[in-house]
């Protein structure tokens, strides 16, 4: 075992779970939270396809044998960002759907259906 | 990678699970909040592990800090407990 | 020299010179977006035509491609170029005349963005990078849809947010699957790879990226936001969901599926999504009172229908599903700009509202009626000839089960579009007369010229959809294209 | 019920990627192709010792562009979604002194930090995107400290504006000297002194400057409509 299967579940179960709360809330901010957590665990899995055992990370000093893939990482730093700019996003409309119906609840919105 | 740090990668996944499952039930949403932070800041230390530090810094800033912090802002404009 | 690059560059750059003087100079916003997107379409179409004998190629960064992100441009893409950038244009040019959402700078920021998005999305050679257009065009759509802060829009836009960032998020667990496999970002690349590729590895990305696309492009069961996104937006927006966003996701639905995982199953599961799609928005549109939400139920069938064409994947096919694209693009943008113009000057939204408009007002009748039957597919209009084309590359697939369902979802189309053409010219003496301005009507005149000339000579635009049709199909001379040589 | 069928999809899908994913993307093991070029020649290529950064700014430069087009446009979607609204107003009570005192001190470093980490982005981890966090988290303090203070939205707008036009300049001068758009056309130096690698520096700190702004510009308009 070298850990793999740690890195990868974790980031699969993250996926999942966020996708689950996000599917089975009923609370706007907390299907935010939802999609957060999953996209944590997008990211995750794209740093752990990335990773080479025994690698260092890609910085280059005088002494290196074995570096790390950037790639992931490059790709992980501009997820993250679109991430925060999603919730940002997502939270506005929130915040204004509350002021109409001084609710979070989807279900006592009343045009909402699903 | 060693068998320390195994166990350690372990114990952190194990929390980052237990978040997950916190933020899934509880109806504080500011528990909630926090515990969606929490998740960023094992995940940044999981990222520290597999030799990611850039997106470590990155995501410890953007995921766990000032999401948390719109987050928070947010709560306290509208409601902080889900009915 | 012509680079692709111009346009995302100077489009960023007006939306970034809109944000540095809105401060000191208010309400410039429009102008700034009808100039940006004004140069945009020219150089769109001074590319659009160069690719279609050579096509054309850029990098960045000074590194060539699988090293760095490339843009192309070659027949396929050049289409849908060109339909993107010309609605866009028409758009900007209806909003010269009519109000734009509060507060305007911000929304004409947001609008070229949407564009450049969109742009970028069907541009592209990298896969990564066109996840990043994608959440450019999605993120400008949730906020295009929402800003008119109403009820229904802050509905849709969530509910966008919501199915639509599940997606990205599948589309970027499939990217990492890929990259894993291959090593490379580079459509062409991984394409190149796709015999190397694990096959369960590559079935799964598969899904992931037509359940992704399915989103963005209105495919049931993944569209339950669109129907009030279409509703909730502005008219203008409602024009911009159906001519511009949708036609993005289509496009790189069909680029994904075809030429990065070109793989047996993709024909099967488009057609009958897409043909599911078909028949039941037509059904539910059957039933609206809202003209907003009949032609948005409307927009979905048509999305249906066109996907459903092109999982046939056969070149008449192609063609037949390229030119209903356009036909469908260029009809409901000028169906939901005239609803935008009535809204505007009456307030009216029911269906029964619009009893007598257009014997009252025979302009707006007339490019009603125009845009209808050409979306009905009516002899001599443009509409009838990709219909016509549709029936018979369907026929000569000998899918017969296909041509039936695709004519019942017609009559049904044909039965409640006849039901609101006969209400707008019903005998009401109460029917009340609108203002037309006359910067508003350009762009659905524009539109209706085109559908009339085409109508009468198809062949002005049939080689291009030729062209187009013939390149998506050979992926192997995209693959010589941008990594051979 | 549709609801219930898609989500039912959307588990069989992700269990099947989950099969897949630990099955054959082999952990830890070396895969590329395109990153074995990076690695071997990328420091030669960019005069940037952190590959990574070497990565975001010039490889995949167009990406990062997008990404700041993307923070760009939640910011500015942000503020039109929260334009015009009023909510009930609550007692705003005055922070504590020593939260006022402590702010003003922890201010100054804070800017400095993270000015240092956009600074150095070609040398160490870190680089724009962290380090203009950094710099709106300051403000966050201040906000908090001083519950009046204000940060004028023209001062904002300008400087988003301003950093943005001169990144998309800086690319198109790329685009007009060696014919490629965002290409490295300073001199590379030395790796491994502040002032190498060309434009990847330059590059950072204007996305730092311009992560700050917005991101200082998103914290503002959730605080101020509190009033």
């Amino acid at each position: 075992m070298n850990g793999g299967a740690m890195f990868y579940g974790a980031a699969i179960a993250l996926i999942i779970g966020g996708i689950m709360i996000a599917a089975t809330k009923r609370n706007l901010i907390k299907i935010i939270i939802g999609l957060n957590i999953m996209e944590t665990g997008v990211n995750l899995l794209l740093i752990t396809t990335g990773y080479i055992s025994g690698g260092t990370a890609p910085i280059m000093n005088k002494t290196w044998t074995k570096v790390v893939d950037p790639i992931p990482q490059a790709l992980v730093l501009t997820a993250i960002v679109i991430g925060i700019a999603v919730t940002a996003m997502a939270l506005s409309i929130v915040v204004r759907i509350y002021e109409k119906n001084n609710s979070l609840d989807i279900r006592k919105i009343k045009e909402m259906r699903w | 990678m060693s068998s320390i740090i195994i166990i350690f990668v372990s114990i952190l996944v194990l929390f980052m699970l237990g978040a997950t499952i916190v933020a899934w039930v509880t109806k504080d949403l500011l528990i909630a909040v926090l515990s969606s932070g929490a998740i960023s800041l094992i995940a940044s230390i999981l990222y520290l592990i597999l030799q990611a530090p850039d997106v470590a810094i990155t995501e410890a800033a953007i995921g766990a800090g000032l999401t948390t912090g719109i987050f928070v802002y947010v709560l306290k404009k509208t409601e902080r407990f889900e009915k | 020299m012509v680079n692709p690059i111009l346009i995302i560059a100077i489009s960023l750059f007006g939306a970034f010179f809109i944000a540095l003087i809105s401060p000191f100079v208010k309400r410039t916003g429009k102008i700034i977006a009808f100039l940006t997107i004004g140069f945009d379409l020219y150089i769109g179409a001074t590319l659009a035509l160069k690719s279609l004998r050579t096509p054309v190629i850029a990098y960045t960064a000074g590194f060539k491609p699988p090293f760095s992100i490339n843009l192309v441009v070659e027949p396929f893409s050049a289409v849908f170029l060109l339909i993107v950038l010309t609605i866009s244009f028409l758009i900007s040019l209806y909003y010269l005349a009519h109000p734009g959402e509060e507060p305007e700078d911000k929304f004409f920021t947001l609008l070229i963005l949407n564009i450049t998005g969109a742009s970028g999305i069907i541009m592209t050679g990298d896969l990564f990078n066109l996840f990043v257009f994608f959440e450019i065009t999605a993120i400008s759509s949730y906020a295009l849809v929402s800003i008119r802060k109403q009820k229904a829009s802050l509905e849709g836009g969530i509910k966008y947010l919501i199915i639509s960032s599940i997606g990205s998020s599948l589309f970027l667990v499939a990217i990492a699957l890929l990259y894993g496999q291959t090593g490379t970002l580079n459509i062409a690349d991984i394409a190149a790879k796709l015999p190397f590729i694990n096959k369960s590895v590559a079935l799964v990305a598969f899904l992931l990226i037509l359940v992704a696309f399915f989103v963005e492009s209105e495919i049931f069961p993944f569209n339950g936001w669109a129907p009030d996104a279409y509703q909730g937006a502005g008219e203008g927006i409602s024009a911009l969901l159906a001519g511009v966003i949708s036609k993005a996701g289509l496009y790189a639905l069909i680029r994904l599926t075809f030429t990065l995982l070109d793989l047996p199953l993709r024909s099967k599961l488009l057609i009958v999504f897409g043909i599911m799609t078909f028949l039941i928005a037509e059904l539910s549109a059957l039933k609206q009172k809202r003209v907003k939400r009949m032609l948005a139920y409307s927009s979905i069938g048509q999305m249906g229908l066109v996907v459903a064409i092109f999982g046939i994947g056969t070149i008449p096919a192609l063609k037949a599903a390229i030119f209903q694209g356009v036909n469908h693009a260029v009809s409901k943008v000028a169906l939901f700009l005239l609803v935008g113009m009535v809204i505007k000057n009456l307030g009216i939204y029911e269906l029964d509202d619009y009893k007598g408009l257009g014997r009252e007002n025979p302009l707006l009748g007339l490019l009603f009626s125009l845009a209808i039957l050409n979306l009905l597919g009516f002899p001599l209009f443009a509409g009838f000839w990709s219909k016509l084309s549709i029936l018979l590359s369907t026929g000569k697939q000998g899918l017969y089960l296909l041509l039936s369902l695709i004519l019942t979802g017609a009559i049904v189309e044909v039965y409640y579009y006849v039901r609101f053409m006969k209400i707008l010219y019903e005998r009401n003496e109460e029917a009340s007369h609108l203002e037309i301005h006359l910067l508003e009507a350009i762009p659905i005149i524009a539109m209706a010229a085109f559908i009339i000339i085409i109508g009468v000579n198809p062949g002005l635009i049939t080689p291009l959809f030729e062209k187009a049709s013939e390149a998506i199909f050979m992926k192997f001379s995209y693959i010589n294209l941008v990594i051979g040589g | 019920m549709i609801k219930k069928v898609l989500i039912i999809l959307l588990f069989v899908l992700l269990g099947l990627s989950l099969y897949s994913v630990v099955k054959y993307n082999t952990f830890g093991k070396d895969k590329t192709v395109v990153a074995r070029h990076y690695i071997d020649y990328g420091m030669k290529e960019t005069g940037s010792q952190n590959i990574v950064t070497a990565v975001v700014v010039l490889y995949r430069g167009f990406d990062t562009l997008g990404e700041v087009t993307v923070l760009f446009l939640a910011a500015t979607a942000l503020g039109a979604l929260l334009h015009g609204l009023r909510f009930k107003s609550k007692e705003k009570e005055p922070s504590s002194l020593i939260v006022s005192t402590a702010a003003r001190y922890i201010f100054p470093l804070i800017i400095l930090f993270g000015t240092y980490v956009f600074v150095h982005g070609h040398l160490t981890p870190g680089g724009g995107f962290p380090g203009g966090v950094i710099i709106a988290s300051a403000f966050l303090l201040l906000f908090l400290a001083y519950t009046q203070k204000e940060v004028s939205e023209k001062t904002l707008s300008l400087t988003e504006g301003t950093a943005g036009i001169l990144y998309v300049i800086t690319g198109l001068l790329g685009l007009v000297m060696l014919n490629s758009f965002l290409a490295n056309f300073l001199p590379k130096g030395i790796p491994g002194k502040l002032l190498s690698a060309g434009i990847i520096p330059l590059i950072y700190i204007l996305i730092g400057f311009k992560v700050g702004a917005e991101m200082t510009g998103v914290l503002r308009n959730l605080k101020e409509e509190e009033k």
